[in-house]
């Protein structure tokens, strides 16, 4: 049993219990602390695969840092360029096959789930052995691998591949 | 000229009643074991609904946590705890004799190979 | 019958209900919305600690269950033998269960294990320490906002469900949630539950002074054994805190091995019958 | 006078009603499971607005989770179609 190992989880534990119990007395902190200890180590071996990356605090910073950007400018641009073609009804929908760099299964369901939540794309299958997303587009702008690589995956990848993956290669 | 308040109170109370009446009447009549647990199941959540009612103040009623407020005040407004305490247990209880009365249907569809009770009825006359 | 006509048939039963409520409107409506019975009363009365000492003083203590949550404290101090033996009921109904299922049992590595697509996989993977901790939460706060050990069972029996079906059985079993572990801690659960409500009566062979099975607080009569109301400036309500912690041991892990059970394949099951095979005999 | 919790009320009552009905009619049984489990569903916010905050918490988990569940590896073993 890794200790370090299960500090993620915890935290993550220890974080859903105060909020769920709404309170932040001595008795939470405490009865919080013991219930996160405990289902740390229960669930860090199937939650973890490498300690040294979970405890990397300039990922945080990463997951902040595209937290922000998702939630204002991808969803804004996206927004701003959908909204005309759904209400005049012009579309040219698609399935297309989206070509990443990511290797971890947490990478690409980030991405397929980034992918997903902003209007006019839809991630329909994803197959992690061959890197590759199945996407329903409602405005197909490109059929070749990278261009269509760059309009829908490119924005998120750098910033997922700092994440999950170190970033170095990005 | 009919009290629409009083209307709508006689209104839940045998809407209730009759949910319980087809949970009754699909426990009765359906030949299926499997449509049999699944009426008992809605016979028994009604009947809970019933008991819980039972303890409701109108109007204003809420719930019997104590949260603070003056003591006059939470013991004439809150409901009646008893029936919940009672129906708590109940559903408990009822999912665990529920789940041992499915593992009773699959153990009798292994012995049968059915669960229409007409059929298990001529098998074993 | 059709869809349309089967609504069309149930709205009809709900207007006959109607006009029923409408004939029925000029009379009264019996026991239902009327507030409250004295016996109901006198609970919210007294197992508030704040409303027991102001209304009672600290002589009632022993009328008093020192938890808010008033439905907690009529489930395991008012009427507390009442749940203790339901209890029972829970505990011989899954032994009935398990008692079907006796001497079947899958073998651990039978085939690959199959699931969901990864996107609900990844996804429920960060979920089930959550729901764990939000069970855990409801257990522990018991007694003070709604919840117990009931609700918090039945809340964590939800996570081994989603497991089986977005991963598979093999993968739960392979996490070392096994059906002897889940039995072990479901009789932790137990043991613990009579452990505290016989407690006041070791106690009161051992010493020679009075006290009663269940007894929370103390009673009088019996002043010498009480359990703590207060346990370092935290109100933790006497034994009903030990009991939801116990309850949700039992209740979860319960659940957990009538669905680690039902999920075995049933062409194993099959052959275990017929043929009583050896892979099949692992209890 | 009708309060806003006595109306609310009204309607997820009658929503149990009918999707009770529909459940015990109903042949094929995994929709009927459907059916029951949404009848569930509104009763959990029948007792919500009972006032009985803790029968929801056990309530939701064992109504809308367990129950289904239980009763969907059962059908998928046995028969899923009710005889006629």
């Amino acid at each position: 049993m890794n200790p370090a190992k299960a500090l993620g989880p915890a935290i993550l534990t220890f974080i859903a219990y105060i909020v769920f119990s709404g309170s932040v007395s001595g008795y939470d902190l405490i009865t919080g602390a013991a219930i996160a200890v405990i289902t740390g180590i229960l669930v860090s071996d199937f939650l973890v695969t490498d300690t040294r990356k979970s405890l990397d605090i300039r990922r945080l910073g990463w997951l902040i840092a595209y937290a922000f950007y998702y939630l204002t400018i991808a969803e804004l641009k996206s927004h701003l360029s959908f909204a005309p073609k759904v209400l005049s009804g012009r579309i040219r929908p698609g399935v297309v096959e989206v070509r990443t760099h990511l290797k971890t299964e947490y990478g690409m369901v980030t991405l397929a789930n980034s992918i997903t939540n902003t209007p006019g794309t839809a991630t329909v299958d994803i197959d992690p052995e061959k890197q590759v997303l199945y996407v329903h587009w409602l405005w197909v702008e490109s059929e070749d691998r990278e261009g269509v690589r760059e309009k829908i995956a490119k924005p998120f990848e750098t910033f997922i591949k700092h994440i999950f993956e170190g970033g170095e290669q990005a | 000229m009919i009290d629409i308040e009083v209307f709508i109170k006689t209104f839940i109370v045998l809407a209730l009643f009759g949910t319980a009446g087809v949970g009754l009447y699909g426990v009765v009549a359906k030949p299926h074991a499997t449509k049999k647990i699944i009426s008992l199941t809605i016979l028994g959540d009604t009947v809970n609904a019933l008991a819980i009612l039972l303890g409701y103040r109108y109007p204003g009623g809420i719930p019997p946590v104590y949260t603070g407020q003056p003591p006059n005040e939470f013991v004439g407004r809150a409901v009646d705890p008893l029936p919940q305490a009672l129906v708590l247990t109940a559903i408990v209880i009822g999912m665990a004799v529920n789940l041992l009365i499915i593992y009773i249907a699959l153990q009798t569809y292994r012995l049968y190979g059915t669960l229409d009770t007409r059929l298990i009825k001529k098998l074993r006359g | 019958m059709s869809g349309v006509r089967k609504v069309a048939s149930a709205v009809a039963l709900l207007a006959i209900v109607a006009a029923l409520s409408l004939g029925a409107a000029a009379g009264g409506m019996g026991p239902f919305f009327d507030g409250i019975r004295s016996l109901g009363a006198f609970y919210l009365s007294t197992a508030p600690p704040q409303i027991a000492e102001l209304v009672l003083g600290p002589s009632y203590r022993g009328l008093s269950s020192y938890s808010p949550e008033v439905v907690t404290s009529i489930v395991w101090d008012y009427r507390g033998l009442d749940t203790y033996f339901e209890t029972a009921v829970f505990f011989l109904a899954i032994i009935g269960a398990v008692a079907i299922y006796r001497g079947i049992e899958e073998p651990v590595l039978r085939r690959p294990a199959s699931g969901l697509s990864p996107i609900v996989r990844a996804v429920t993977k960060f979920l089930i320490p959550i729901n764990i901790a939000v069970a855990a939460s409801i257990a522990l706060h018991g007694h003070l906002t709604p919840g117990g050990g009931f609700q918090a069972g039945a809340a964590l029996a939800v996570a081994p469900i989603i497991v089986i079906v977005v991963f598979s059985r093999r993968y739960l079993l392979e996490r070392g949630v096994t059906k002897l572990k889940a039995l072990f801690f479901r009789s932790a659960g137990l043991i613990g539950i009579a452990l505290v409500v016989l407690i006041p009566v070791i106690w009161s062979v051992i010493s020679g002074e009075w006290a009663w099975v269940m007894q929370n607080q103390w009673k009088p009569g019996a002043e010498a054994f009480s359990y703590p109301a207060y346990l370092g400036g935290a109100l933790i309500s006497g034994s009903i805190w030990f009991l939801n912690l116990f309850e949700f041991l039992a209740v979860s892990f319960g659940f957990t091995i009538l669905f680690l059970l039902i999920s075995i394949d049933e062409d194993t099951v099959r052959s275990c019958m017929i043929r009583g095979g050896e892979e099949c005999d692992r209890y | 006078m009708i309060t806003p919790e006595l109306a609310l009320m009204l309607i997820f009552v009658s929503i149990a009603f009918v999707f009770a009905y529909l459940a015990v009619e109903e042949r094929k049984l995994i929709r009927a499971v459907v059916y029951s489990a949404v009848q569930s569903a509104a009763f959990a916010f029948l007792f919500y607005l009972l006032g009985a905050p803790d029968i929801v918490l056990v309530y939701v988990p064992v109504t809308v989770g367990i129950y289904p569940a239980a009763l969907l590896f059962l059908i998928r073993k046995t028969e899923e179609v009710e005889n006629p």
